[in-house]
C-alpha cells in the first residue's frame, strides 16, 4: 500500500511524534507514506475566505493526483477539510473551472481523482482489524481508554464519511485492537475546544474541561485522539494550563498511533510518548 | 459475520427490510426487525424523534368530539374497533398491541432508559402547561409525577433563571384548586447564574457530572422542609438520567420527578440518543441523514433505494421496505395549494376533498382537523392500497402515523400506534417472505 | 614605475579609508543587533542584559562539546553551503562559483604580497600556475554573476524580488572581475609596458636585440608596436625566443594560459594603437581597484553584509534548539537573522498558505515579505494603520508549519521570528481577527458597516459568486423554531459569563437573516466563537446548513470588517 | 344598573379615525370618551395593506381620493415619519394588461397632481429583481408603508395623555334618545357583561364597517356597502418598494413591503354582515394565482399568515354606481345626523387609511361647531409624538434594541420574531394606565409576538409563562388565554396551510393537543365572534 502523507502544518513542529508514529505503526504493515510538497489544508482559513481555503485543498489533492497516489493524513481537521473542498468543488461547476485555471500555472488540475483518507479509516478498512489484532504482541489490558472522535472528520457525515456520525464505533473498534477497555462517555462526539484556543480561551478551556471532567467520571484513565488539534489541546494545553494553575485531576491524552505503537512493541524513540505533556501512569 | 459499519458496508449487500424514516415508528420497525434477525437498513433524518415528549400513549381519547377520556386504554381501543373499524387499531389483536409495546418498552429499559406502565389503565400527567395529560406508558423519572398528583401530595416544582419555557409558578398556580399544596420555587442552574436564557438540553448535560447535581441540590434543600417530592423540568439528564434521579434523591431526601415540556425537550434527544446510540451495535445500519432519493423496483420484486449523498448517491437494495416516514413533521406527506402527496412511492393518499375541508375554524375543535385523518391506507398486512382496496406492491410496508384514517393527536395513540403498526408490518414481511427455515426468499 | 604605481600614498589612503568605513560600519551593525526592538521581550531586557548574556552564551558554548558540531557545521553549512545545495542546484552552483572564486581571488590575487607571496617563495602574478588560477577564478565569479542575473530576469515574481541591493551587488563584482581581465589583457598588448620591462630587465649589447625581443613577443604575446620597422625573419625570432628565455620567461608564463585575458586582448588589439597612447592600462588598473576599494567601504552597508551574518547565523542556529528559544539571546539572534536574510525566496518558495496568497494578494503573507516588513518594524519607521492591518492579516494567516525555518539557506529560525512578531502584533493592537471582531459586539459592528455602506457590497460580491446561503430565503425559512441547533450546541453550553450570554444563539441567527438583518450576525460572538463542529447542521431537523451559514458568515463579516477602520468612532443607530 | 360617566364627547370605534378623531379633539382642548367593542384597529383600520397611497391607484377612477392621498399623504410623511417607511412605488403591468391605460396612466396622474415617472421594465427588476419578466411596462411612484397599529397607538396615547379616555371591550348596546338629541349611551363590556352610561354633548360613529349597525340602534337607516379584503402575509420581505399592478384597481395587484415580511392583497368581496369573517381558501388560492402574474416568486414562497377586513363604502345617492364595490367611491363621508332628527349624533365613514387624519380633521370641524368650539386643528401641523410602549410592533425594532442595550438580564420572549420581555412589560404597563388586564392577543397585536413564522406554538408558551411569572395570570386564565390567543392566530393561517406552513401548524397541534391536551379544555375560552 501506497499513500501521499499529508502531514498538515501542526506535525512537524508541535507533535512530531504523530508523524513518527504514524511512520512507524503503518511501516510494519508495509504501508508506503510518500511526502510531497503539500501546503495547508485550507482549514485555518475557511474562516475568513472561502475561495483560499478551497484552493489550498484543491492544490494538495491535485499534487496526489499527479501522483496517482490516495492521500492518508492522521488529523481529522485537515481531513475534513480536504473532503470539504473536494465536497464543494464536485457540487460546483464554476468554483472548479476557476480554481484549476489558478492550478494549472503550476500544471496542476483538479479531477477528484485521488481519495481523501484518515489514519484510522485506513487501518480500520484497508490494512483491516484482522491484521491490526494480529500484530499485537503486548496487549494494552489494565488500560482503560475514552475514545475522543473529533469533529471534522465526523460531520457533516455525508460529506465526510466517516463513521455513522450519531453512534461511531471504528475508534473503539481499533482501540479494542490493543487489548485496552473503551468506556461510553456522554461527551464522547463534542468538540476539544481547540478551534476556539487563541481565539476565545475560556470557551476552549471549558470545553475541554467539561469532556475531561465527564471522561474520568465515566472511568476512563485516558482520552485517546487520533487528531493533530485534539491531542495538542488535551495534552499540551491541558497540561501547561494545569502546571500554570496547579489543577489537580489532569486527565493524560495519547495519540491511537502511540497507543496502537506500544501494543506492537515499537520502539519509544518512534512513537515518542516521553513527548507528551502529560503521563499514563499505567504506561509506566 | 461483522456487522455492516455505515463506513464501510458492502454496496451489493441486499437487505431484507429496508425502513425508511427515524421516527418513533422508523425506530419500533428496525428494532424489530433485527430482533428478528432480519438484515436491516435505515435511511433518515438526524432529527426524527427529536419531537417526542418522551411519554409514550397508547389510547385515551374516543370518541374524541365528546372528549372522552378512557381509563382503560384497551376498552378504548375495543371501542374504537367497532366504531373505527378503518383505524389502523382495527386491523391488530390486542395481544400483538400488548407484545409490541413490551418488546419496545424492554429494549428501552435493557439500553438504561426505564420506562413504567401498567397493563390496563392510563395515567393522569402533569404537564409544563399545567394541564393533566393522559398517556400510557411514562419515563421511570415522571412516574413519581403521577403518585404526587394522585396524591396530592405537598410537592415543589423547582424551575430555573432563564430556562424560559416552564413556569413552576404557572403550573402550581393553573393547578391551584385540585392540588393546593403545590409550591414552586425558581433558582439559578448552577454555572448560568445571571444567564438570560438557559437550553433544556445542556442542562442535562450538565446535570451529567455529579458536582453540578450536588451545588443544585445545595440550592434547593433549604426549601425541601416539609414537601414529600420534588418535581423539576425534564432536564435530569440524557444518558444517566435513572443515575441521576437517584443521586438527587440521595441529596434531596425525597423522590423526584421530571415534568414534561414543550419540544424539542429532552426526553426527545433521549429516545434519539437511545435509538442512535444502541440500534447500530445490534445490527442495524443507519444513513443518517440521508433521505431516499427515488426508489425501482426490480423483477423479482426487490427495491433498489437511492439514498441521496452528495455524489456519491448509495444504492441500497432491499426485499422490503418498511415506510414510516411520518405525517408532515417528518416529510412523509406533503402538500401544495390542491392535494396531499406521498412524496417518495407516490402511492395515493387518502384525504378531504378540498383545502377548504382540511382544517376545522376553531383551532381546539374537539372533533379534530380532517387533515389528520389523512394518510395512506393499507390491508390487513399493512401493505400500502390503492382507492381500490388493492395491494400496490406485495412487499411495500406502512407504518407510523403516516396511516389514514386515526388522529393520533387527538386520540392519544401516537406511540401505541407507532410500535403497533410497525410490529404488525415486520411480522407481515416475515409471514410473507420467510420461509418456516427462517430463510429469507427472494 | 610599477612599484610607483601600486604604492601610490594617494591609492594607500584610499585603502585604508575603505577599510575604515567597512569595519566602523560592520561595527555599527553588529551592535545594533544588541539595541533593536525584535520581540516581545524588547523593553524587558535592558542592551547591557543583552549583551552580557550574549557573551555568557557565547563563552559557555566555547567550552563545550557542541563545538564539535559547530565545526561540522562550518565546513558543510557554511563553506559547502549543503542548505543550498539540497534545494535548489543551479542556485548552488551560482552561489559556489561566485564565493569560491572571488574569495580565491582575494586571498591569492588581491592579498598575494601578504599571503601567497609567503606561500610560494617563487611567485609571481604573470606566471603560472597563479596566471591560470586567476583568470579561472574570475571565470567562476562572472559565471555565477551571469546565472545570478539570469535567475532573476527568469523567475520574476513575488517569490524572488530583485531590488537595488542585488543589482548593486552583482554589478560591482563584474565590474570588479572584467576591469581585471580587460587590464590583463591591455598589458599584454601593450608597448610601454614591453619597453618599461625591456629598460628595466634587459641589458642590451647588440641593438638588434631589442627588435628582436619585439618581434618575439609581438608574436608570442600579441604586444603591439606603433613602429615595426623590423623584418621577422626566422632568425631574428630565434634570437629573440632565446632573449626572451634569459630575461623574461622566468616571469612570464606564455600568455595563452591567461585563457580569458589573452583572448579578450586579441579582441582588443585592433584599438591598441590608441589604447596605448591614452594608456588604458593604468587607467583600468585604477578602476579595478577602486571598485574593489568600494565594494570594501560598501560591504557592510550591502548585500554582502550577508557575508558576515549568514556564517554567524547558520553556526548559532546550527547548535540551537529552534524549538525552546533562550529569551535572553532572542532578541539579539533575531536582529542578527534580520540581516542575514538575503531575500532568496526559498521560504515564500515552500509557504504553506502561499495559496492563500494567490487570493489574497497580499504579500505580507509570504515569508520573505515578511521579514522585510520585521527588517522595518525593528528599525522603528513609523507604520500606517492600514498597513498594520494587512501586516498582522499576513502574520495570522501563516500557520507556524514550520516548513520555511526547515529551508532558510541562512538557517534563520523563521518559526520564532513569527511567533514573537505575532506576539508583539497583537500587542501593538493587531492580533488575529478573531480577537479584535471582539472589539465591538454585534451592533456596534452594524452602525459601523452602516457608515462604510459603500464598500460592503463589492465586498459581498466575491462571497456570493459561488454560494450565497446568507442571501436565499430559501435556505433558512425551512427553520420551524425547534431550537434544536441550539441545544446542541456546546459553545452555548459553555458560555457562562451573561455579557457574552447577551449574544445571539444559531437559531437566532436563522431568525435575524429572515427578518432581514444580516449585519447583526456578522460581528456577533456566536459567529466568532463557532467551533465548526456541525452539530448543528448534523441535527436539524430540517436539513439546515447551520454551520456552513456560520462559515459564510464569518467570510462576509471579515470581508467588511477589514476595510473598516477601528480606531474611527461611529454614530449609533437610533433605533 | 352600571355608572354613568361624563364628557364631551363620546367616540364610538378604535380605528384610525375614531382614535385620529380624539387625538385631534382633545388638541382643541375638547374632552372625550372612545368606546371600542374589540380592540384598536379591530376593524378594517388593523386589517389592510399598510400602504400610504401616493394616489396612483385612483387616478383613473376616483380623481378626488387620487388628489386627497397625495396631500395627505405629505402630511402623513412629515408629521408621523415614524409610523412610515419610505418605500417608494412601482407601478408595473405584464402581459396582457390594458396598453391604452399604460399610455394614459401618466396622463390621468398628472391631472391629479400624482407625481409619476416612467422607467424600463429592465430598469424596474433591477430595482425589484423579484418581479416578473412578463413585466411590460413601469412606473415611479411615491407610495410608501405605513404601521396602522402604531399608528393608532400613537394618536390614541397622546389624547389619553391629554383628557381622553379609551374604553377598550366596551359595546354600544343603545342610544336614549329624548328631543332629538342622545341624552344618554347605554354601552357594556363584553367581557364581564357590566353595562354602564356615558352622557355626552355630541357622539360620534367611527365604527366603520359597524357603523350601519351603530346607526341603526339610534334608529338611523343608512346605505353602507360592504367589501370584504383579504390579504397574505409572507415568511420574509421579497420587495424592497411597494408593487402595484397597473391596471384599473383589481384584485391581489398590490405588493406592500411591511418591515420583515410582504403583503400580497386584496379581494374585494360583497358581503351582508361584517362580522365573523375570515379569510377563505379561495380567497387566497386567487391572491396567490393573481400576485404571482407580477411576482412569481409569490408561488413558491412560504406565507405565515392571512387575514381581512371589511371596507365600508358609503353609497349615499350613488345606487346608480350600482353594486360593484371597486366603483364605489374610496371617498369619505361625514353625515350629521340631525337630518334625521338626532342632533348630537354624527356618522363619519367611507374613507380609507391615507385620509385617516383628514377625516377626523373634518369630522372635529363639524362636531367643534356643534358645540361651538372656535379652535383650530393641530393635527394639520403639529408633528404625532412617539411613545416608548407604542413602538414594538415595529418589525425588527426588538432585535436591534436587545442587542443594542446587551442588557444582562433581558429575555427573548419570542424567537421568530424576537421579541424581548422589555416588550410586553411596557405593553402591560400601557394597558394597566387604562386599568385593564393583559390577554396574549393585546400582546400581540401590540408587540410582534406570534405574529412570526411559528404563529404562536412556541412564544404563546413562553408568553403565558412569563405572564404567570409576572402574575398577571392565576388558575385556569392561563389554559383559556392561550386558547383565544391561538384561536385569534388560527383565523389567519387556516387559509393558507400548505407546505412549510402545514409542517408548522402540525407541529403545533401536536405539541398543544398531543402533549398538552389543550383541547380538553377549550371549553375555557370565550367564543369571539
Amino acid at each position: 500500500m501506497k499513500y501521499a502523507f499529508f502531514k498538515g502544518c501542526k506535525i512537524p513542529y508541535y507533535l512530531e511524534q504523530y508523524g513518527t508514529s504514524t511512520r512507524a505503526v503503518l511501516k510494519t504493515f508495509g504501508v508506503r507514506l510518500i511526502e510531497l510538497n503539500f501546503n495547508c489544508c485550507g482549514y485555518p482559513n475557511r474562516d475568513l475566505h472561502f475561495e483560499s481555503f478551497i484552493l489550498s485543498a484543491a492544490r494538495n489533492m491535485a499534487l496526489a493526483e499527479k501522483k496517482n497516489l490516495d492521500i492518508l493524513t492522521p488529523c481529522k481537521c485537515c481531513y475534513g477539510s480536504l473532503k470539504h473542498a473536494s465536497h464543494f468543488l464536485h457540487e460546483n461547476e464554476m468554483l472548479r473551472k476557476d480554481i484549476n485555471a489558478v492550478l494549472s500555472r503550476e500544471g496542476l488540475a483538479w479531477k477528484g481523482k485521488s481519495k481523501v483518507k484518515h489514519l484510522l479509516t485506513v487501518l480500520c478498512d484497508d490494512i483491516g482489524l484482522p491484521a491490526i489484532y494480529a500484530s499485537i504482541v503486548k496487549p494494552l489490558g489494565e488500560l482503560t481508554v475514552a475514545a475522543h472522535y473529533g469533529c471534522h472528520a465526523l460531520r457533516p457525515s455525508n460529506i465526510v464519511h466517516f463513521d455513522d456520525p450519531l453512534a461511531p464505533s471504528i475508534f473503539e473498534d481499533l482501540i479494542a485492537a490493543t487489548g485496552a477497555k473503551t468506556v461510553d462517555w456522554p461527551r464522547r462526539l463534542d468538540c476539544c475546544g481547540n478551534p476556539l484556543w487563541g481565539k476565545n480561551n475560556a470557551i476552549s478551556l471549558s470545553l475541554m474541561r467539561t469532556k475531561v471532567m465527564d471522561a474520568s467520571e465515566s472511568g476512563a484513565d485516558c482520552i485517546c485522539t487520533a487528531c493533530t488539534y485534539c491531542q495538542l489541546q488535551f495534552d499540551q494545553i491541558q497540561g501547561s494550563q494545569a502546571s500554570a494553575q496547579n489543577i489537580p485531576g489532569t486527565m493524560p491524552a495519547i495519540l491511537y498511533s502511540q497507543l496502537l505503537g506500544i501494543s506492537m512493541g515499537l520502539p519509544e524513540r518512534l512513537l515518542g510518548i516521553k513527548r507528551n505533556i502529560i503521563p499514563i501512569e499505567k504506561l509506566k | 459475520m461483522a456487522l455492516p459499519k455505515s463506513h464501510n458496508y458492502d454496496p451489493k449487500h441486499v437487505f431484507d427490510i429496508m425502513v425508511i424514516g427515524s421516527g418513533i415508528a422508523g425506530m419500533a420497525a428496525s428494532l424489530f426487525s433485527i430482533n428478528r434477525k432480519l438484515s436491516t437498513v435505515q435511511a433518515g433524518s438526524a432529527g426524527g424523534t427529536l419531537f417526542t415528549s418522551g411519554v409514550l400513549d397508547l389510547m385515551a381519547i374516543h370518541p374524541i368530539e365528546e372528549k372522552k377520556v378512557w381509563s382503560n386504554p384497551w376498552e378504548a381501543i375495543a371501542a374504537l374497533r367497532d366504531q373505527a373499524p378503518l383505524h389502523p387499531y382495527a386491523r391488530i389483536s390486542d395481544e400483538d398491541i400488548h407484545r409490541a409495546f413490551e418488546e419496545m418498552v424492554s429494549f428501552l429499559n435493557s439500553v438504561g432508559m426505564n420506562y413504567r406502565f401498567e397493563k390496563s389503565r392510563n395515567v393522569r400527567l402533569i404537564t409544563s402547561m399545567g394541564t393533566i395529560k393522559h398517556t400510557y406508558c411514562v419515563p421511570e423519572s415522571m412516574w413519581h409525577c403521577i403518585k404526587a398528583h394522585e396524591e396530592k401530595a405537598p410537592c415543589l416544582i423547582i424551575d430555573f433563571n432563564g430556562l424560559r419555557e416552564f413556569s413552576g409558578r404557572q403550573i402550581s398556580s393553573t393547578l391551584q384548586n385540585e392540588w393546593p399544596l403545590l409550591r414552586s420555587l425558581r433558582v439559578s442552574f448552577p454555572g448560568t447564574e445571571g444567564l438570560n436564557e438557559v437550553h433544556p438540553v445542556h442542562l442535562a448535560q450538565a446535570l451529567e457530572l455529579s458536582p453540578v447535581r450536588e451545588s443544585l441540590a445545595a440550592r434547593i434543600l433549604p426549601e425541601i422542609r416539609n414537601v414529600r417530592y420534588a418535581g423539576f423540568p425534564a432536564v435530569l439528564g440524557i444518558k444517566k438520567t435513572p443515575a441521576i434521579c437517584a443521586h438527587l434523591e440521595k441529596l434531596l431526601g425525597v423522590p423526584v420527578f421530571e415534568i414534561p415540556m414543550m419540544p424539542a425537550s429532552v426526553p426527545g434527544f433521549r429516545l434519539k440518543e437511545v435509538f442512535d446510540s444502541s440500534l447500530p451495535p445490534k445490527g442495524l445500519l443507519r444513513l443518517i441523514d440521508k433521505r431516499v432519493e427515488s426508489v425501482t423496483r426490480l423483477d423479482n420484486g426487490n427495491f433498489i433505494l437511492n439514498i441521496g449523498g452528495p455524489h456519491q448517491d448509495q444504492f441500497i437494495q432491499a426485499r422490503g421496505v418498511i415506510l414510516a416516514t411520518g405525517r408532515f413533521l417528518g416529510k412523509g406527506l406533503m402538500s401544495d395549494r390542491k392535494e396531499i402527496f406521498e412524496p417518495l412511492f407516490r402511492i395515493p393518499v387518502w384525504q378531504p376533498a378540498n383545502r377548504v375541508s382540511w382544517h376545522r375554524e376553531r383551532f381546539l375543535d374537539p372533533s379534530g382537523h380532517p387533515i389528520n385523518s389523512a394518510g395512506i391506507e393499507v390491508d390487513d398486512s399493512f401493505r400500502a392500497v390503492d382507492g381500490t382496496g388493492k395491494v400496490i406492491y406485495d412487499n411495500l410496508f406502512i407504518a407510523g402515523s403516516i396511516l389514514a384514517h386515526q388522529d393520533w393527536i387527538r386520540m392519544k395513540c401516537g406511540s401505541g400506534l407507532a410500535f403497533a403498526t410497525a410490529y404488525a408490518a415486520v411480522n407481515a414481511f416475515i409471514n410473507n417472505f420467510v420461509n418456516s427455515s427462517g430463510r429469507v426468499t427472494a | 614605475m610599477e612599484k610607483t604605481l601600486l604604492g601610490s600614498p594617494f591609492l594607500y589612503a584610499l585603502l585604508y579609508v575603505s577599510i575604515g568605513i567597512s569595519l566602523a560600519g560592520i561595527i555599527f551593525r553588529i551592535t545594533r543587533w544588541f539595541v533593536v526592538d525584535t520581540g516581545p521581550e524588547a523593553g524587558l531586557i535592558p542592551v547591557k542584559k543583552r549583551a552580557a548574556s550574549v557573551l555568557k552564551g557565547m563563552a559557555s558554548f566555547v567550552f563545550s562539546l557542541k563545538i564539535l558540531k559547530m565545526f561540522k557545521v562550518f565546513i558543510f553549512e557554511v563553506l559547502l553551503q549543503s542548505r543550498i545545495l539540497t534545494k535548489d542546484f543551479i542556485r548552488w552552483i551560482m552561489h559556489f562559483c561566485i564565493f569560491f572564486g572571488f574569495t580565491m581571488l582575494l586571498l591569492m590575487h588581491a592579498l598575494d604580497k601578504i599571503i601567497t607571496k609567503n606561500v610560494f617563495t617563487d611567485y609571481f602574478p604573470t606566471i603560472d600556475p597563479f596566471q591560470f588560477l586567476r583568470n579561472l577564478f574570475g571565470l567562476m565569479v562572472i559565471f555565477g554573476v551571469g546565472i545570478a542575473v539570469y535567475r532573476r530576469i527568469r523567475s520574476r515574481g513575488s517569490f524572488l524580488a530583485t531590488r537595488y541591493a542585488d543589482r548593486y551587488a552583482l554589478v560591482i563584482l563584474a565590474v570588479i572581475i572584467v576591469s581585471g581581465f580587460l587590464e590583463e589583457g591591455v598589458k599584454m598588448i601593450s608597448e610601454n609596458a614591453f619597453n618599461r620591462m625591456v629598460n628595466t630587465y634587459l641589458y642590451p649589447d647588440d641593438p638588434e636585440d631589442v627588435d628582436a625581443l619585439k618581434a618575439f613577443s609581438s608574436k608570442q604575446y600579441g604586444t603591439v608596436f606603433s613602429s615595426a620597422k623590423f623584418n621577422t625573419s626566422p632568425k631574428l625570432l630565434a634570437k629573440g625566443e632565446m632573449l626572451n628565455k634569459q630575461a623574461c620567461a622566468s616571469c612570464h608564463a606564455p600568455a595563452k594560459t591567461a585563457f580569458i585575458s589573452y583572448p579578450a586582448s586579441r579582441l582588443i588589439k585592433p584599438f591598441a594603437v590608441t589604447l596605448n597612447k591614452t594608456r588604458a592600462d593604468i587607467w583600468l588598473y585604477y578602476l579595478h581597484v577602486l571598485a574593489c576599494f568600494i565594494g570594501l567601504a560598501y560591504l557592510p552597508f550591502s548585500k554582502f553584509f550577508h557575508l558576515i551574518a549568514d556564517p554567524l547565523t547558520i553556526a548559532v542556529n546550527g547548535v540551537s534548539d529552534p524549538r525552546n528559544v533562550d529569551p535572553s539571546t532572542a532578541l539579539t539572534r533575531r536582529a542578527m537573522e534580520l540581516d542575514a536574510c538575503t531575500e532568496c525566496g526559498t521560504c515564500s518558495r515552500y509557504c504553506s498558505v502561499s495559496p492563500v496568497f494567490t487570493m489574497l494578494h497580499n504579500t505580507e503573507i509570504l515569508p520573505m515579505h515578511k521579514i522585510l516588513t520585521l527588517k522595518r518594524l525593528s528599525s522603528g519607521k513609523k507604520i500606517g494603520n492600514a498597513q498594520m492591518m494587512t501586516i498582522s492579516e499576513g502574520a495570522f494567516i501563516c500557520t507556524t508549519c514550520f516548513k520555511c525555518t526547515e529551508v532558510c539557506p541562512a538557517g534563520i529560525n523563521l518559526q520564532d521570528q513569527w511567533l514573537s512578531s505575532r506576539e508583539l502584533l497583537s500587542e501593538m493592537g493587531h492580533p488575529l481577527p478573531h480577537v479584535w471582531l471582539k472589539k465591538f459586539n454585534a451592533s456596534e459592528w452594524s452602525d459601523r458597516m452602516r457608515e462604510n455602506e459603500s464598500t460592503q457590497n463589492e465586498a459581498d460580491e466575491g462571497i456570493v459568486r459561488y454560494n450565497n446561503l446568507t442571501g436565499d430565503s430559501n435556505v433558512f425559512a425551512l427553520c420551524i423554531q425547534c431550537q434544536t441547533c441550539t441545544n446542541v450546541c456546546s459553545v452555548v453550553a459553555a458560555r457562562t459569563d451573561p455579557r457574552d450570554a447577551v449574544d445571539i444563539t444559531p437559531h437566532k441567527i436563522m431568525n435575524l437573516l429572515r427578518l432581514g438583518l444580516h449585519d447583526l450576525t456578522l460581528g456577533s460572538r456566536m459567529v466568532w466563537d463557532c467551533v465548526t463542529c456541525y452539530q448543528c447542521q448534523e441535527n436539524c431537523p430540517q436539513g439546515i446548513r447551520v454551520t456552513d451559514i456560520i462559515y459564510e458568515l464569518k467570510n462576509k463579516a471579515y470581508a467588511h470588517f477589514k476595510k473598516i477602520d477601528r480606531s474611527a468612532a461611529v454614530k449609533e443607530d437610533p433605533c | 344598573m352600571g355608572i354613568t360617566l361624563q364628557t364631551q364627547v363620546l367616540i364610538i370605534g378604535g380605528g384610525a379615525t375614531g382614535t385620529a378623531l380624539a387625538r385631534d379633539l382633545s388638541l382643541r382642548g375638547v374632552q372625550s370618551i372612545l368606546a371600542e367593542k374589540d380592540d384598536l384597529n379591530a376593524g378594517a383600520s388593523g386589517s389592510n395593506h399598510g400602504l400610504l397611497h401616493s394616489g396612483g391607484r385612483y387616478v383613473s377612477n376616483d380623481q378626488d381620493s387620487a388628489r386627497e392621498c397625495k396631500l395627505e399623504g405629505d402630511i402623513i410623511k412629515k408629521l408621523m415619519p415614524q409610523c412610515v417607511e419610505n418605500t417608494g412605488g412601482l407601478f408595473v403591468a405584464v402581459q396582457g394588461d390594458d396598453e391604452r391605460y399604460i399610455t394614459d396612466f401618466p396622463s390621468y396622474c398628472a391631472a391629479c397632481g400624482v407625481p409619476c415617472t416612467r422607467i424600463t421594465p429592465g430598469e424596474a427588476r433591477q430595482l425589484e429583481p423579484n418581479l416578473s419578466h412578463a413585466v411590460i411596462a413601469a412606473y415611479k411612484v411615491d407610495d410608501a408603508s405605513i404601521d396602522p397599529f402604531k399608528l393608532s397607538l400613537l394618536n390614541m396615547s397622546q389624547a389619553v395623555s391629554i383628557s381622553s379616555r379609551l374604553m377598550r371591550r366596551t359595546k354600544v348596546i343603545g342610544f336614549d334618545i329624548q328631543n332629538k338629541k342622545i341624552a344618554r349611551v347605554a354601552l357594556r363590556n363584553v367581557d364581564t357583561g357590566k353595562e354602564l352610561y356615558i352622557q355626552a354633548d355630541q357622539v360620534v360613529n367611527c365604527s366603520g364597517a359597524w357603523s350601519k349597525q351603530v346607526c341603526e340602534l339610534a334608529g338611523i337607516e343608512i346605505k353602507i356597502l360592504y367589501s370584504k379584503g383579504t390579504l397574505l402575509v409572507t415568511n420574509d420581505r421579497i420587495n424592497h418598494r411597494i408593487i402595484n399592478r397597473l391596471r384599473r384597481p383589481s384584485d391581489a395587484d398590490i405588493l406592500v413591503p411591511g418591515g420583515t415580511v410582504s403583503i400580497i392583497g386584496t379581494t374585494s368581496i360583497q358581503i351582508e354582515n361584517p362580522d365573523d369573517i375570515h379569510p377563505t381558501v379561495e380567497e387566497t388560492d386567487m391572491i396567490v394565482r393573481e400576485g404571482a402574474a407580477m411576482v412569481p416568486v409569490l408561488e413558491r414562497t412560504r406565507y405565515v399568515r392571512a387575514y381581512c377586513g371589511v371596507r365600508p363604502l358609503f353609497l349615499g345617492g350613488m345606487e346608480e354606481r350600482g353594486k360593484d364595490a371597486r366603483a364605489a367611491s374610496r371617498g369619505f363621508a361625514i353625515l350629521d345626523h340631525a337630518r334625521e332628527g338626532v342632533e348630537n349624533f354624527t356618522t363619519v365613514t367611507g374613507g380609507k387609511l391615507t385620509t385617516f387624519r383628514l377625516m377626523a380633521e373634518k369630522t372635529a370641524d363639524m362636531v367643534c361647531g356643534k358645540m361651538g368650539v372656535a379652535r383650530l386643528c393641530r393635527t394639520r401641523t403639529e408633528p404625532l409624538p412617539s411613545t416608548e410602549e407604542c413602538q414594538w410592533t415595529e418589525p425588527g425594532l426588538s432585535p436591534k434594541k436587545w442587542m443594542r442595550s446587551h442588557n444582562t438580564d433581558d429575555i427573548m420572549i419570542c424567537e421568530c420574531e424576537m421579541v424581548t420581555k422589555t416588550a410586553i412589560d411596557e405593553t402591560i404597563v400601557s394597558l394597566r394606565n387604562i386599568n385593564e388586564k393583559t390577554s396574549l392577543t393585546d400582546i400581540c397585536m401590540r408587540t410582534r409576538i406570534g405574529r412570526g413564522a411559528c404563529q404562536g406554538a412556541f412564544c404563546g408558551t413562553r408568553a403565558l409563562a412569563y405572564l404567570f411569572e409576572r402574575g398577571e395570570h392565576t388558575a385556569r386564565e392561563g389554559l383559556a388565554d392561550i386558547g383565544n390567543f391561538f384561536q385569534e392566530r388560527w383565523k389567519g393561517i387556516r387559509s393558507i396551510l400548505w407546505g412549510d406552513q402545514l409542517i408548522q401548524a402540525e407541529l403545533t397541534e401536536s405539541i398543544h393537543c398531543g402533549l398538552f391536551d389543550e383541547e380538553l379544555y377549550s371549553s375555557l375560552e370565550k367564543i369571539t365572534d
